[in-house]
């Protein structure tokens, strides 16, 4: 009872059970079904691009820190999510050279110079999409029919060409990940129930758009199955790195989303926006913060 | 040759009606400002290029003038205009102070400093010492956490292996951010020529210091008695040095039984200059 | 003598314009699609910079000091035109994918920096090579970034393909993005050059202090 | 569990209640030795009456101040004064404290009390309590008759009696409320009588139905409320509590007094009540004595004084290598060094955590996944106060409202990637009025 | 409507700093933190607005009738930079609170390309007066924005473990890219 | 007071002389600068069309204006006091081959311009050139390319020209690809007609 030395430590002393690398973990479990699918839709070339990714992701973080001469935390397993993020954003005939530029770009441009977990401005995944589909355009546009490796001309989204059904189960030519929005709905509720997911940005994401494509008189089910809405308002509007801290920050940045989605999709030249809308809300997000301070208990008048 | 008069003209035209316009404008609206951030601007480029991230020259010259900007504040500028800005800068701010150099007051390191806790939570001394008065023995030395080293802006500290912070002197421009942060207060500003220091702030008595570590005073007077220049008293249980007297004839070094008093090792020519 | 060459090469590393004092980026970042539009633009630049600052320091001590910015401005503005037209006449290529940022000219901090540090107060020779400096800087700056961003954007370099056959551009390096992009990870890379040889130089400067 | 009452934030922890409740509370005899620090209470330190080698009763005042913000201290023993010394204290520092040597005779100093004090007048219930050294037991330890006398141009309309004990594992209000319940009940009437408060509210957390049914009986027939709080840290901090009972805020900076309430922790009503009841002054109190580091985990009755040593001991010493020794609860508590550190009138508890459990973790870099912001029961950005405190950017922290923050350390706690935000938030405090008051001199 | 369309296309679809390449020096420089963009924004607004007006007077009351297109540049910068300059003194003297807030940044955007692209833009697209104010405003709207944001962005980034090599200009370089990327979704919308 | 008088001197003069120089540099690069554009625009209309080796220039006012395109912003054409200019193409003999016209549509990038000739009898298009552009180097910018262009010649007025079924797009430059196709078909109408009129009379 004498000799032992008593640890001292600031209060609290005990900690909740969830760890960064727990999210992370959940958020690919959260994948799984997603990439299930596109596994059974698109075949081996959904195994072969999310893999690349992941390793690509991985690795490009693990080289990095080992330059810097910092500790290499890639068992956070935050790259891992980019990586596999980023694999499922992309069309199922794309080089594969080309998804460990991507992956490289996602890390290196996209999280690592800035400092590397927590410290992005922008969604890593997103960046390495952008810069993709800025680079190799055609290739990024090159989709296929499900269970085909026949390359058709557009998504639904262009084509207007697919049944609610088909769309909901994923039976539509698409980014690997994007096609079947039963997965990413399983995906979805498995991150809410674990607390994951703030359901501010999706909802007010997907709310936004499906108001504003009332009101522009577009075919709201349509709008929201069709293109990658659900799984960006799911798994990538969500990151919480890019994303606003504040509770009604998150709305703004959903709704946000929203606009931005809405105006690019209906008069931008691109067919989908879901990309650009996230990393414009992303450039927002410290000033939505700044702006949207919670009212601090017992203060009457909202600060600003 | 009739275009080129019209142009000759009109542009003459313009030429007077805009420096007319500049001449009166600068009569008119003239407003009395500093003279030195005048004399700056006029030294600096003056492209307004926002290179220095100040909204333009007269910006930067304001924060020069009122100390907010470094004196090489103008990167367009370079080498030839800092000179400048240093000449309009220093005639107004008198002889350059006497160079002041951080030190630290306490030697207890791992080695020799005891332990009464296992502190667990951030590395900042200062969180440490409102955890419970931090996990050292002795509650008025060195906590280890590099607080120090953290807010010194000039990175001229660095904690060795002993868990002690270390200022590397030349480096160290007397700013005083590590006195500020020290949550202890160990650290001290110095002229750079004093030689000789007593490292150690324990109020304790002797015997209490002796429990908690190998290098603290214990209040034993001999350097008191020991020092020829009487620059040593010992009050509170721990001796303190006057600087202003003390000519480094390092007796009282080697007079101390716990080794608390440690020569700075500086400049040979100042320490042979302040020895003579 | 020895003075003015160390000015003169101080244009073209310590104080680079694009690389260390970070002026004039519009036209680094904006015709830099290819190498021989960052060359030519830089060129451009460098006459008139070269130019105005022989006429400004020739000058200096006719212009009050009230009036010179509005003086230099036009006697840099008339340059800038001449070269305009100049270029509009002879290289009418070239001036088509330079576009507006040949007047633009006429704001590059360079030159009327140049002109109020320098022209306005050191004699015509030493002007004359200090503005040579700077503008050798900028040229090789442009060159280089447009080369980089010609080659990996369109597999060419002064319109020569250099790339082997299955090379696919990376067709960012030419859009905006890729020009921020480029031009940050060069600024990047030139810092840890620059570390490595201020390094390299202190361990020498020690070497023969010992 | 219809109409629990909430509030927003705050965190589910592992309460670890279960340890502990089924324990009845055990009188625990007085040590050989008691060590009594001056200053156990906000506000001033006592001044000592006694001196070395003074015989003292049970019960006699050694310390008084005249200072308006502090309280009495008096002997829980009777014997002779050993020294008048700066010990070592919970906070750790050393503090100037009375050292007793008890001789075992428990020879009480004459005490006045009233049969039925309730009958006292409202200013005689309050001398009373000062004049017994109360301060509120809840863990600040605030003087409780200074509390008792709002300040001008404020009503008191409600007392609120905070049985809810939020922080894990102790019970040492829950079992005051089940085994004292009158006494309780007693207190709370005369704290409601001397602030003059119009209604009392008694709250308590859902997950101590025993200590809800016993009051619910008791205090129906003497028009008292018992309300159910939904079972969450903190709702026992005195804003939370207000909120989620009145659904009222106490203004920023502000006091509970003025949006009318004035919360008291049950042991202060218990206490009150034996001061106006038998004049006895607060020398003992209920504590918990748990964690999986002790071996006989247990609520007592112990004397003011007590060493933390001779509790654990008689809760049958370490289990295995001791890691933490907290004065308190795990999210509030203070880890001691130090066991011959004595109880003093605000620890509910000692809790003893193994090498295990008070593992820390190294903190990552935050994700901004803004838990903490969520959780905050002051609706504060901690991770943003953070961020500005480990800068050094103290101005930004106080706009960021640094100083509302009520150290609840919830952020801290549920932060997934184990940062030290209340830490931080801390020293930003200290900073923000340290600067304050060098601007003001 | 057409100067709605004209507005939002100058703002965001051809934003002048992320697309345009005009007026990156102080994009660069003055972007540090969000109070003083702000204040550099709307500064810069003014100017620009005066900027579009003073061009097209020039334009068409001097220069066409005259047959001096050719001294387009030298006369725009002129005017331009002597009436900053007049307007800087004017609220220096006359209005020293509004002098604080955003005459400090006049002189500095006097001299940067985004003023005179605009007015050269302006006349090289032959707009109107109406269109030519809208563009100006509409160019000193998008540079506020861009500023803004990588402001905001820049004051986070502060608090980052940035390498070193690209600490400062390098990082904001990247920065300034990927908010380039992520407008260029509107590319191609008007 | 002098000082004054100085600067207002001193600027003056600057500005006079920096106009006589400019005018002097203006007259002598001006003829070069005008031989440049016509070289450039008479290349472009021999290009489209074929056997053509001089051209007349015909201003046309065809009789019901031309239509305003909304879709583009900076492009105003058809307000009447604008003529549309007619390009006829003579052969070495002096016989008209066909005329050309320019027109212009939204881009990706920006306005995409171009230069369309048709034939004198078949009044089908004889050839398309690109003469300005802003569109994304190695993507829209293939509109330049040979192939993309050569698939307008033969097309008449009342030839579709759909993209995507008539005229193959760019894969991945949808929208450059539609720009070039409907500034072909957009004035091919009116240029017609006003081609018509011009020639009878
Ligand atoms: C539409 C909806 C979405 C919700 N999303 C979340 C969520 O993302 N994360 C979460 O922790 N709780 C979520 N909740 C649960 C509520 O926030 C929960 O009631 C609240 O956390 C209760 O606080 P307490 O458990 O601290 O008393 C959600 C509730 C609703 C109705
Ligand atoms: C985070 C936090 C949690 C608290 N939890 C409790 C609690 O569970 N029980 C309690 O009586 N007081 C608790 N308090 C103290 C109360 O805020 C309040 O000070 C006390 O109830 C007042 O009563 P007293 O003066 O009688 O102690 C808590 C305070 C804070 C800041
Ligand atoms: C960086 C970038 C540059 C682009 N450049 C062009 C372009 O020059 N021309 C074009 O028509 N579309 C361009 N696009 C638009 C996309 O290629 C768009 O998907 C395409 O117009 C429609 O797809 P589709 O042609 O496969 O149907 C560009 C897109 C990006 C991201
Ligand atoms: C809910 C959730 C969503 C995420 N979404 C992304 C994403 O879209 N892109 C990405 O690169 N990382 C994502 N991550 C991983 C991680 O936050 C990301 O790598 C950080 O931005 C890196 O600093 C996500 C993590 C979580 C918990
Ligand atoms: S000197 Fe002070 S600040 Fe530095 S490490 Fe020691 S205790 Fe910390
Ligand atoms: S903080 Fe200042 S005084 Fe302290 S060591 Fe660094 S430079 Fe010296
Ligand atoms: S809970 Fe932790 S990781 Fe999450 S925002 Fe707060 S500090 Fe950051
Ligand atoms: S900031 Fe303060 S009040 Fe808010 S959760 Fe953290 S410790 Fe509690
Ligand atoms: S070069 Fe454009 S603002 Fe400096």
């Amino acid at each position: 009872m004498e000799d032992s030395r008593l640890v001292l430590s600031p209060s609290p002393h005990v900690r909740d059970e969830d760890t960064t690398q727990k999210i992370m973990l959940t958020v690919v479990a959260a994948l799984i079904p997603v990439w299930a699918a596109a596994t059974y839709f698109f075949g081996f070339n959904s195994i072969r691009l999310v893999f690349v990714s992941i390793i690509a992701a991985v690795g490009s973080e693990a080289v990095f820190l080992a330059l810097r001469r910092k500790p290499v935390t890639v068992w956070d397993g935050s790259a891992l999510v980019t990586g596999m993020l980023l694999g499922l954003s992309l069309p199922p005939t794309l080089p594969t050279w080309m998804a460990v530029l991507g992956s490289f770009v996602a890390i290196v441009i996209g999280k690592q110079v800035f400092g590397g977990l927590g410290a992005n401005p922008f969604n890593p995944a997103l960046v390495g999409r952008a810069v993709l589909a800025a680079s190799f355009t055609s290739q990024m546009t090159a989709w296929t029919m499900p269970f085909t490796d026949a390359v058709t001309s557009a998504t639904p989204l262009v084509s207007g060409q697919a049944s609610y059904a088909e769309l909901f189960f994923g039976t539509v030519p698409g980014s690997l990940g994007e096609t079947s929005a039963l997965a990413i709905l399983l995906g979805g509720v498995l991150l809410f129930y674990r607390g994951i997911l703030d359901y501010r940005i999706p909802v007010g994401f997907i709310g936004t758009t499906a108001i504003l494509s009332f009101v522009f008189g577009q075919d709201v089910v349509y709008q929201l199955l069709s293109g990658s809405l659900l799984f960006g308002a799911v798994f990538m509007a969500t990151d919480m790195v890019t994303s606003p801290i504040t509770p009604v920050g998150r709305w703004v940045f959903g709704v946000g989303c929203g606009l931005v989605l809405v105006v690019i999709r209906f008069w931008g030249s691109l067919p989908e926006g879901l990309t650009y809308s996230i990393l414009v809300m992303n450039a927002f997000t410290p000033l939505i913060n700044r702006w949207t301070r919670p009212r601090i208990y017992g203060q009457v008048v909202k600060q600003v | 040759m009739y275009n080129s008069l019209v142009a000759l003209a009109s542009m003459g035209g313009l030429g007077i009606i805009l420096s007319v316009g500049l001449v009166i404008a600068a009569k008119k609206f003239s407003v009395e400002v500093d003279e030195r951030i005048e004399e700056i601007e006029i030294a600096l480029p003056g492209v307004n290029c926002g290179a220095c991230g100040f909204a333009g020259c007269r910006s930067l010259a304001e924060a020069i003038a009122e100390g907010k900007a470094p004196i090489n504040g103008c990167p367009v500028g370079g080498i030839a205009v800092a000179e400048k800005i240093a000449e309009i800068m220093g005639a107004d701010s008198g002889n350059a102070p006497e160079r002041k150099v951080a030190q630290v007051l306490c030697r207890g390191g791992c080695a020799e400093a005891a332990q009464r806790a296992e502190y667990d939570g951030p590395n900042d001394c200062r969180i440490m010492n409102t955890t419970q008065g931090g996990d050292k023995g002795c509650t008025y030395g060195c906590l280890g956490g590099g607080t120090c080293v953290e807010v010194c802006p000039f990175n001229a500290m660095y904690m060795d292996e002993n868990g002690l912070p270390v200022v590397i002197e030349e480096k160290c421009t007397g700013c005083g951010k590590c006195v500020e942060a020290c949550p202890r207060d160990i650290i001290i500003l110095t002229g750079e020529e004093y030689g000789v220091h007593i490292r150690c702030r324990s109020l304790a008595p002797g015997k209490e210091v002796r429990q908690v570590c190998k290098v603290g005073c214990i209040a034993c007077r001999r350097c008191e008695k020991e020092c020829p220049c009487d620059a040593i008293t010992v009050t509170n249980n721990l001796a303190e040095i006057d600087y202003d007297k003390c000519t480094v004839c390092r007796r009282c070094v080697a007079v101390c039984p716990v080794h608390t008093i440690e020569e700075q090792d500086g400049k040979p020519e100042i320490k042979a200059k302040k020895a003579g | 003598m020895n003075k003015m060459i160390k000015d003169f090469l101080r244009g073209l590393w310590d104080e680079h314009p694009t690389f260390r004092i970070m002026i004039g980026m519009c036209p680094t970042l904006a015709v830099t699609t290819a190498a021989i539009n960052g060359f030519g633009m830089a060129v451009a630049t460098t006459f008139v910079l070269v130019c105005s600052s022989i006429l400004i320091s020739v000058l200096k001590k006719v212009i009050p000091g009230g009036v010179r910015i509005p003086a230099y401005i036009i006697v840099i503005a008339t340059f800038v035109t001449t070269v305009d037209y100049i270029m509009q006449a002879f290289t009418p290529d070239l001036h088509e994918s330079l576009g507006v940022f040949i007047p633009l000219i006429v704001v590059n901090c360079i030159i009327l920096g140049r002109a109020e540090a320098y022209a306005s107060k050191m004699p015509v020779v030493w002007s004359a090579f200090d503005a040579l400096g700077m503008g050798l800087g900028f040229t090789w700056g442009l060159t280089l970034i447009g080369s980089i961003r010609e080659l990996l954007g369109s597999g060419t370099v002064f319109g020569f393909s250099i790339m082997p056959d299955g090379f696919t551009p990376i067709a960012i390096l030419t859009s905006p993005p890729g020009a921020f992009i480029t031009l940050g990870v060069l600024l990047a890379l030139m810092n840890v050059v620059s570390s490595k040889i201020s390094e390299k130089i202190k361990a020498k400067q020690q070497r023969a202090a010992n | 569990m219809v109409n629990l009452k909430n509030f927003r934030g705050g965190v589910h922890p592992e309460y670890n209640k279960h340890i502990t409740s089924d324990k009845p509370i055990k009188v625990l005899p007085a040590p050989k030795e008691v060590v009594i620090p001056l200053a156990q209470h906000a506000g001033a330190p006592a001044e000592p009456l006694v001196k070395k080698g003074d015989s003292v009763l049970l019960g006699q005042e050694i310390g008084s101040s005249a200072e308006p913000i502090s309280a009495a201290v008096h002997t829980s023993v009777s014997g002779t004064v050993l020294a008048v010394e700066p010990r070592p204290s919970i906070n750790g520092r050393e503090v100037l404290s009375v050292v007793i040597e008890n001789d075992g005779q428990d020879a009480k100093a004459p005490m006045t009390g009233h049969d039925d004090p309730i009958q006292l007048p409202r200013e005689e219930i309050r001398k009373r309590i000062e004049a017994a050294g109360i301060v509120g037991l809840g863990g600040a330890a605030f003087p409780t008759a200074a509390k008792l006398s709002p300040p001008r141009g404020c009503k008191i309309e409600y007392l609120l009696i905070n049985g809810s004990e939020c922080e894990p594992y102790l019970t040492a209000d829950q079992k005051l409320m089940e085994e004292y319940t009158e006494d309780v009940v007693l207190g709370a009437k005369l704290l409601a009588k001397a602030c003059g408060a119009e209604k009392t509210i008694i709250a308590i957390e859902a997950n101590k139905p025993e200590a809800l049914r016993k009051m619910k009986a008791l205090a129906g027939s003497n028009a008292i409320e018992v309300v159910a709080l939904a079972v969450k840290y903190p709702a026992g901090g005195e804003k939370q509590l207000i909120k989620a009972v009145l659904n009222r805020e106490v203004p920023a900076h502000g006091l509970p007094a003025q949006c009318g309430a004035l919360v008291h922790n049950v042991g202060t009503a218990w206490a009150a009540a034996k001061a106006c009841r038998h004049g006895q002054p607060l020398i003992e109190r209920v504590i918990t004595v748990t964690g999986d580091g002790v071996k006989a985990p247990a609520n007592y009755l112990v004397r003011i004084g007590t060493p933390f040593r001779d509790i654990i001991a008689a809760a049958g010493g370490f289990a295995g290598e001791p890691g933490k020794v907290i004065a308190g609860g795990p999210m509030m508590g203070l880890a001691q060094f130090d066991l011959n550190v004595p109880i003093v009138k605000g620890v509910s508890g000692i809790l003893v955590l193994s090498d295990k459990v008070a593992n820390e973790f190294d903190p990552m870099p935050c994700i901004k996944c803004a838990r903490c912001v969520d959780v905050c029961p002051v609706y504060l950005m901690p991770v943003t106060i953070e961020k500005y405190a480990m800068n050094a950017m103290w101005d930004e922290a106080e706009d960021y409202g640094a100083m509302d923050c009520i150290e609840c350390g919830c952020c801290t706690y549920i932060c997934p990637s184990k940062r030290a935000l209340l830490s931080w938030i801390r020293l930003a405090k200290t900073e923000i009025v340290e600067a304050h008051s060098r601007h003001s001199s | 409507m057409e100067y709605l369309l004209l507005f939002i296309g100058t703002v965001i679809v051809n934003n002048f700093v992320l697309v345009q390449f005009l007026g990156i020096c102080p994009f660069i420089g003055v972007s540090k933190q969000v109070s003083t963009s702000i204040g550099m924004g709307i500064a810069t607004t003014f100017v620009m607005v005066m900027a579009a007006l003073a061009s097209w007077l020039i334009q068409h009351f001097i220069l066409v009738p005259l047959g001096l297109e050719y001294l387009q540049t030298l006369s725009f910068i002129l005017v331009i930079a002597a009436l900053v300059q007049l307007v800087e003194m004017f609220l220096h003297k006359s209005i020293p609170g509004l002098y604080r807030a955003m005459g400090i940044f006049l002189p500095l955007i006097t001299t940067n390309c985004a003023v005179l692209g605009l007015a050269l833009n302006a006349v090289l697209r032959d707009y109107n007066l109406g269109e030519s104010l809208v563009y100006g405003f509409g160019a000193g709207v998008g540079f506020t924005l861009a500023l803004i944001m990588i402001a905001g962005i820049r004051e986070e980034l502060e608090f980052a473990d940035i390498p070193k090599p690209l600490k400062g200009a390098a990082i904001a370089l990247i920065t300034a890219g990927l908010l380039s990327l992520a407008f260029s979704g509107f590319a191609g919308m008007i | 007071m002098k000082e004054s008088v100085r600067m207002v001197v001193v600027l003056t003069v600057i500005a006079m002389a920096s106009g006589f120089i400019l005018a002097q540099v203006y007259h002598w690069t001006y003829p070069t600068i005008q031989r440049n554009r016509a070289q450039a625009l008479a290349g472009s209309i021999l290009a489209v069309l074929p056997g053509a080796v001089e051209f007349n220039v015909i201003e046309a006012h065809p009789a019901g204006g031309l239509e305003d395109d909304p879709t583009t912003l900076r492009s105003k054409p058809g307000s009447d006091s604008d003529p549309l200019l007619l390009y006829q193409g003579l052969d070495g003999n002096g016989n008209p081959v066909g005329f050309a016209f320019v027109s212009e549509g939204a881009g990706y990038g920006g306005i995409v311009k171009i230069m369309v000739g048709v034939g004198q009898t078949d009044r089908l298009i004889s050839g398309v050139a690109i003469l300005e552009h802003a569109e994304t180097p190695n993507l829209g910018s293939k509109i330049e390319d040979e192939s993309f262009r050569s698939q307008f010649v033969g097309k008449g007025i009342d030839d579709p020209i759909a993209l995507g079924q008539d005229i193959d797009k760019i894969s991945g430059a949808t929208v450059s690809s539609r720009a070039v196709a409907e500034a072909v078909s957009r004035d091919l109408g009116s240029a017609l007609q006003a081609y018509k009129e011009a020639a009878n009379q």
